[in-house]
């Protein structure tokens, strides 16, 4: 096998070639950090036994600019992201696989800090990444790193959490502070940056959902609040339910410094990415009794109602504001740009 | 924060709207023009609105810089961003106003021209200083408060000796607009909330034409909800008193003469335009400023030979009564269907501080309770 | 239009005439071209990355009190 | 919903926000043309029901230039290329996940094509895709389309197909011509452009290993030879398995003009890609079973006997040339580019 | 493949290497030089060393453009593609060439250098065209053969006046490099397979020196298994005969004076270097060419400020060594072992045509026999 | 060194002195500049894009008698 240069080397279209560079990108590097049983029969697929009953599937592309943030990077994220995905089924994670599409030109070390990254979030979790690709495509047709993962995982019966299962009267929950992982990441982007403490809250819920769903089977909906942040997933939910919500500002916890962010930049709070945030819909009767097992568990400690579902045929999110008004919190409408008036 | 949470008490501001509606006159109506889209997206993101006694209605102004810019100034920049190799840089606010025929700045970039959005004028330098090889235009918009960082970018840029940076200038004025819209009759109005921040800059005593000319209250106000509740208690006590006179209700950032430095910084670069389109306005004389001749090297309109795009509006788009504070948004036969912030049709539906935006995206709510 | 946030001046760099400011944890640095005379501890109004304006404290505060004072007086 | 202009416009960075825009893609282009009543529950995951036993998972990334080629494109490539990972491990597939990065400026029009093809791939496998995801990266970051797909199978009892069970005295079975799909990609590429009825092989082989492991549970490997050519897999086998093997090259099925366009352009076509071939080691005596039955199969007209596993500590793989010498076919080394000397 | 299969029938070969078995003398051995890269990839490839008796050995010569191509030049191309805003444009075949502490031209591409892989000559010119904002270099290599198709793109050039367009010229001449490998006697050879494309350009007439001189039999060759062979036997006979002849097996394709319009154009554009580092070879003096006066706006050397980089090669590579037909691959200690075709030392290593390559890729087998 | 494959010659351009050539199937646009006499049903040796040498049928004939005679010879 040719020796990989990890401390010098940079991505070269013979690493994506399938040839004896693509092997020893692989196994010095990608399953060398991601290491596992699963892993390790090396395979185009991978074996694994399951149970009869339900499983669920999730994917999700990782595109993140800049690569390394406040927080994380996007090895982690890509952990994360899609962990997150198959946890707000209400199912039990089980098996990654993860597909790398890489930059010609892109550092070796860098590629390894993010694998290793990866591999510790994945391990964290306890859901093993146990198949994957790599492609390269040349400079100036990627962006560095872009990792698109995939989730499978199963879920325990009785339980039936979907988009389409909000009612009216139902409790709206959200676990903790949002907009954390976007100000995070404008922190870090070039032409922007400012200097904040804010961290990401990149992390896998599938822990606390699965304490959720203990306490409470008949949760209706949960769904995580990445891009286009609370707002677009509240609206989301109105619209596969066909129903309407009604919020409450003073409920919902913004972080000073995320709050200092979005009036400088012109942003709103609402629309900004969440990566370790949930939001859950439930029977009314239930919302304490979550409260109560989401506060116990170290990713839910703020979890607050931030108010009801209602009938509304025009599915709208309407706010009470702190100030004692009412708005419409509408869908994200183009890209959340900062503005200057 | 401080010097913002402080003015956005709901306590306090149930406590001055209870007085505004002691103090009313319940046999007549009060129309309040909002001159500025800062005003306007106050009074709808924080439910403004909802404290007011029913007669007391807020008019939108012409205040958005965004909203006034004519798609044919648009439509000139996309031109020179795909005929020259150029970089052209700009306030992300610009990237989604269509410019006729559905384009806009954003899908002239998604075609493949190199337009960068930036956050300061001085982003705009950066970019021209690390791309040496091509010309940087910095497509500025903007009333009196976004005018002199663009003046100290051009400074700067002289001073440097860089050869491929220029300023395509939209810099606009506020009270030729403000004069125009009171000259016309049209608003129907009875007083005015003057802007906050422009007025940072070019002081309280800049409206006492308006007042005097068109014996019309104007109280400045700050751009926090209790700002806007006091001014607007403070031009109900003028209307119910009878006076005409410019108060400042955002004295703590507003100065009789303004910020003089700043004045001077723009009277060094610019000089008037004898007369400039404004979208809804239609062409007014002296409102607005371009780069005078001992800086006409970082003139874009002088560097390249850029064409003067007349676009026509969109059919059934009543931006221009919006903007004049004839109309209301929903009274657009395209708002809410042909015309969303997703495919806007007119500029007042593309910036949040667009009356149509406004009223789209927080105001909907009152239609919505009515049904449900 | 023209959003323009008030924020803390912490330090000022009299050479490339820039202050970094401080919004409840957010620093970033400004020009501070516009303004003659700031100070540390100033807030100013944050304007597209220029200081445009200092805060008065106690005209800020003189409209508060006024709030008070409008919200109990008879007109 | 915001409207879609698949007919003249282009991808925006707006959709890929999360928000309005990115829901009028999805639902306008990605779930009405890959419609299916799993696709169709709308969350972020998809539930579907599994028996107990053993289930396979494999995912790729898919970046190919151009996008569109003779005999595919990108669509219909992204499914085949992950139902075979899936199938060269006996299993049957069952569903598939789709993440998708676009670059902005790319035409809807095309995407839609695109999109469209994956959908016929799908629904001719019968391997619906059940989830998705879709990221917009900025022009000059991205190139037009990436697609990763991930694919999961089931794995039916008493089989075991893997690539260290390559035994000596083991048949080696290709399914028929090599070097198809490379060579169409090449006579498409910009530059090199040049005139042939050479098509990419690109096609779902599920159904082929589906015959094959009914005629022969007893499979010991199955690859497909895509990157790096039949030349590379065959390596790839040997490193695994801990073997060598001898190959016979005038058993080796090459088309008269890959083997036209690998003389002008000084490439191999051990080491073309394929997307709708198979390699096979299986033991000698099943060999003729095997044979007979792919023979049946439209996509094994070809089949044939090409060499036989040895013991060999190098693990090499040596080629009895049809001229009667014998050398060795090494690994791919570098990237498979057009020689002049 | 007319033309091809018919020279690459297995059957006929045998018989004819029947031949050559049968007219050997074993009592002595034969060492013929196969000039050519091509000759070293159809032995390999082909596995023709199978059919060859024991005491006749194939011998490597330095025929491989790539081989021979000293690593300063390939280092000044990169030092070049980094400092000028420059387009290079290169075959395929150099990329991975080692280039001194381990770079390449793939890794400068990698670091961001615009270096291009083309097909043609003519393709640099359409990237010229395509470009006409930026300066295209078109990094050439190449024996006669792929001279003269440098030459008309640089007359091409010079008819459509491209301004952006030069060559970085490395085209070396075979006959001197030929008498250099026979005037230092250290390759102890009894014949030679002449080159067979480079012979379809000079002509057969252009070897005449090297057998009076040094009493060299000489057969050109081509490039198909069978005319090996049969050039081959040519060579055993022309060996047992005494003869020391300049024959020409590739008839088909090669005429006593080669093609004159080739070698006019070749004149046109080209003169003689005084004198031309070969790797392995050193300086030797009329070996290589370079654009001459007239077409001197087209010479890259000219047009930018090429460094002259000396690049000491790596410690234990005897390229040098292979390349003159003293040693072959696996008698270098970094053979297989710290060189491969993934991390070449060196440029033997590289071309499928280089020596170590061919021996590593098709070869091993031989080794792999002996312990199975 | 000089990897060059025979072709025939399909179609002639002399306007842009270019030849299409068909190699088994693949039809590829050749530069005719290094040659003065071409014609269609010609096979030529085709380097880098440029058409070197025309094949000589007769000699291309003989060479495969010869390997005839030459192995039924002797010495
Ligand atoms: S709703 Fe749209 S079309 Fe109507 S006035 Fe407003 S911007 Fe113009
Ligand atoms: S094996 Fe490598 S190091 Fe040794 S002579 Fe050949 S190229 Fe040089
Ligand atoms: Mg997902
Ligand atoms: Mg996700
Ligand atoms: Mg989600
Ligand atoms: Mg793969
Ligand atoms: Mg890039
Ligand atoms: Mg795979
Ligand atoms: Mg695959
Ligand atoms: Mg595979
Ligand atoms: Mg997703
Ligand atoms: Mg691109």
């Amino acid at each position: 096998m040719s020796r990989l240069d990890i401390k010098n080397g940079l991505v070269e279209m013979a690493h994506g070639s399938g040839g004896r560079a693509s092997a020893a990108l692989i196994d010095g590097l990608f399953t060398r950090h991601l290491d596992n049983a699963l892993l390790r029969q090396g395979d185009d697929a991978t074996l694994f036994e399951v149970s009869a009953g339900r499983m669920v599937i999730s994917t999700d592309a990782h595109v993140v600019s800049p690569l390394f943030f406040p927080g994380g990077d996007i090895g982690s994220l890509s952990v994360h992201g899609t962990i997150n995905d198959v946890a707000m089924s209400g199912a039990k994670p089980l098996y990654l696989s993860a597909s790398f599409i890489l930059e010609e030109g892109f550092s070796l070390a860098e590629l390894e800090k993010i694998v290793i990254s990866m591999a510790e979030a994945s391990r964290l979790a306890g859901v093993p990444v146990v198949t994957g690709d790599t492609k390269v495509v040349e400079s100036g047709k990627g962006d560095g790193v872009f990792i698109s993962t995939t989730g499978i995982g199963v879920l325990a019966e009785g339980i039936r959490v979907s988009g389409d299962r909000a009612e009216a009267g139902d409790a709206i929950i959200v676990s903790g502070y949002i907009g954390d992982h976007g100000i995070a990441i404008l922190s870090s982007r070039q032409g922007l940056e400012f200097d904040t403490q804010i961290q990401s809250d990149s992390a896998a819920l599938h822990g606390l959902v699965a304490d959720m769903v203990q306490a409470v089977p008949d949760i209706h909906c949960l769904r995580d609040p990445t891009r286009g942040g609370l707002a677009t997933t509240l609206n989301e939910l109105c619209k596969q339910s066909g129903v309407g919500m009604r919020i409450h500002e003073t409920d919902i916890s913004v972080r000073a410094e995320v709050k200092g962010a979005c009036e400088l930049l012109g942003l709103d709070p609402l629309y900004i990415a969440n990566e370790g945030k949930l939001a859950c819909i439930c029977p009314k009767a239930s919302a304490a009794k979550l409260i109560s097992v989401m506060q116990a568990h170290p990713l839910g400690r703020e979890a607050a109602v931030i108010g009801e579902v209602v009938a509304d045929e025009s599915r709208l999110v309407v706010m009470q504001t702190t100030f004692g008004g009412q708005r419409v919190v509408d869908w994200l409408a183009g890209e959340q740009l900062p503005r200057i008036c | 924060m401080k010097y913002v949470d402080e003015y956005r008490d709901g306590d306090k501001a149930r406590e001055l709207a209870a007085r505004i509606h002691n103090e009313i006159d319940p046999q007549r109506q009060y129309r309040f023009m909002e001159f500025c889209g800062g005003h306007t997206h106050a009074i709808f993101r924080f439910g403004i609105h909802d404290l007011m006694p029913e007669n007391l209605k807020y008019v939108h102004g012409p205040g958005c810089p965004v909203c006034v810019l004519p798609a044919g100034r648009i439509e000139a920049a996309i031109k020179l961003a795909e005929s020259e190799d150029v970089i052209l840089c700009t306030y992300a606010d610009l990237m989604r106003v269509p410019a006729g025929k559905g384009d806009s700045l954003n899908r002239a970039k998604a075609r493949g021209s190199d337009i960068r959005m930036i956050y300061s004028s001085s982003d705009a330098l950066a970019v021209a200083r690390e791309n040496p090889d091509r010309q940087v235009v910095f497509f500025a918009i903007g009333f009196e408060t976004t005018t002199p960082p663009t003046a100290a970018a051009i400074r700067i840029a002289r001073a440097e000796g860089l050869k491929n940076f220029t300023v395509f200038c939209n810099h606009v004025l506020t009270p030729p607009a403000m004069l125009h819209i009171l000259s016309s009759g049209e608003a129907c109005i009875d007083g005015i909330l003057g802007p906050s921040h422009v007025s940072t800059i070019i002081g309280s005593h800049a409206y006492a034409d308006c007042c005097s000319l068109y014996r019309m209250p104007l109280v400045i106000a700050g751009f926090e909800p209790l700002d806007v509740i006091q001014s607007t208690l403070m031009l109900v006590r003028q209307v119910n008193q009878g006076r005409c006179e410019v108060e400042n209700q955002y004295v703590r950032a507003v100065r009789e003469t303004g910020n003089q430095k700043a004045q001077a910084l723009m009277a060094e670069v610019f000089e008037p335009r004898s007369v400039f389109e404004w979208r809804g306005l239609g062409d007014l004389p002296a409102s607005a400023v371009q780069i005078n001749a001992q800086y006409a090297l970082f003139d874009a309109e002088k560097r390249f030979a850029m064409q003067k795009m007349q676009t026509a509006d969109v059919k059934g788009c009543i931006c221009p009564a919006v903007l004049r504070g004839i109309s209301d948004p929903d009274q657009c036969k395209l708002f809410a269907t042909a015309c969303t912030p997703e495919e806007p049709k007119g500029a007042c539906m593309v910036s949040s501080e667009g009356a149509c935006a406004a009223q789209y995206s927080y105001g909907r709510y009152r239609s919505a309770e009515t049904r449900v | 239009m023209c959003l323009a946030v008030p924020a803390r001046v912490e330090s000022l760099d009299d050479v490339s005439s820039t202050a970094m400011v401080d919004l409840d944890g957010i620093r970033k640095e400004v020009s501070t071209v516009l303004l003659d005379e700031i100070n540390v501890g100033d807030y100013v109004l944050i304007h597209v990355g220029y200081a445009l304006e200092r805060i008065d404290p106690i005209e800020a505060e003189k409209t508060l009190l006024l709030f008070d004072e409008l919200r109990d007086s008879e007109a």
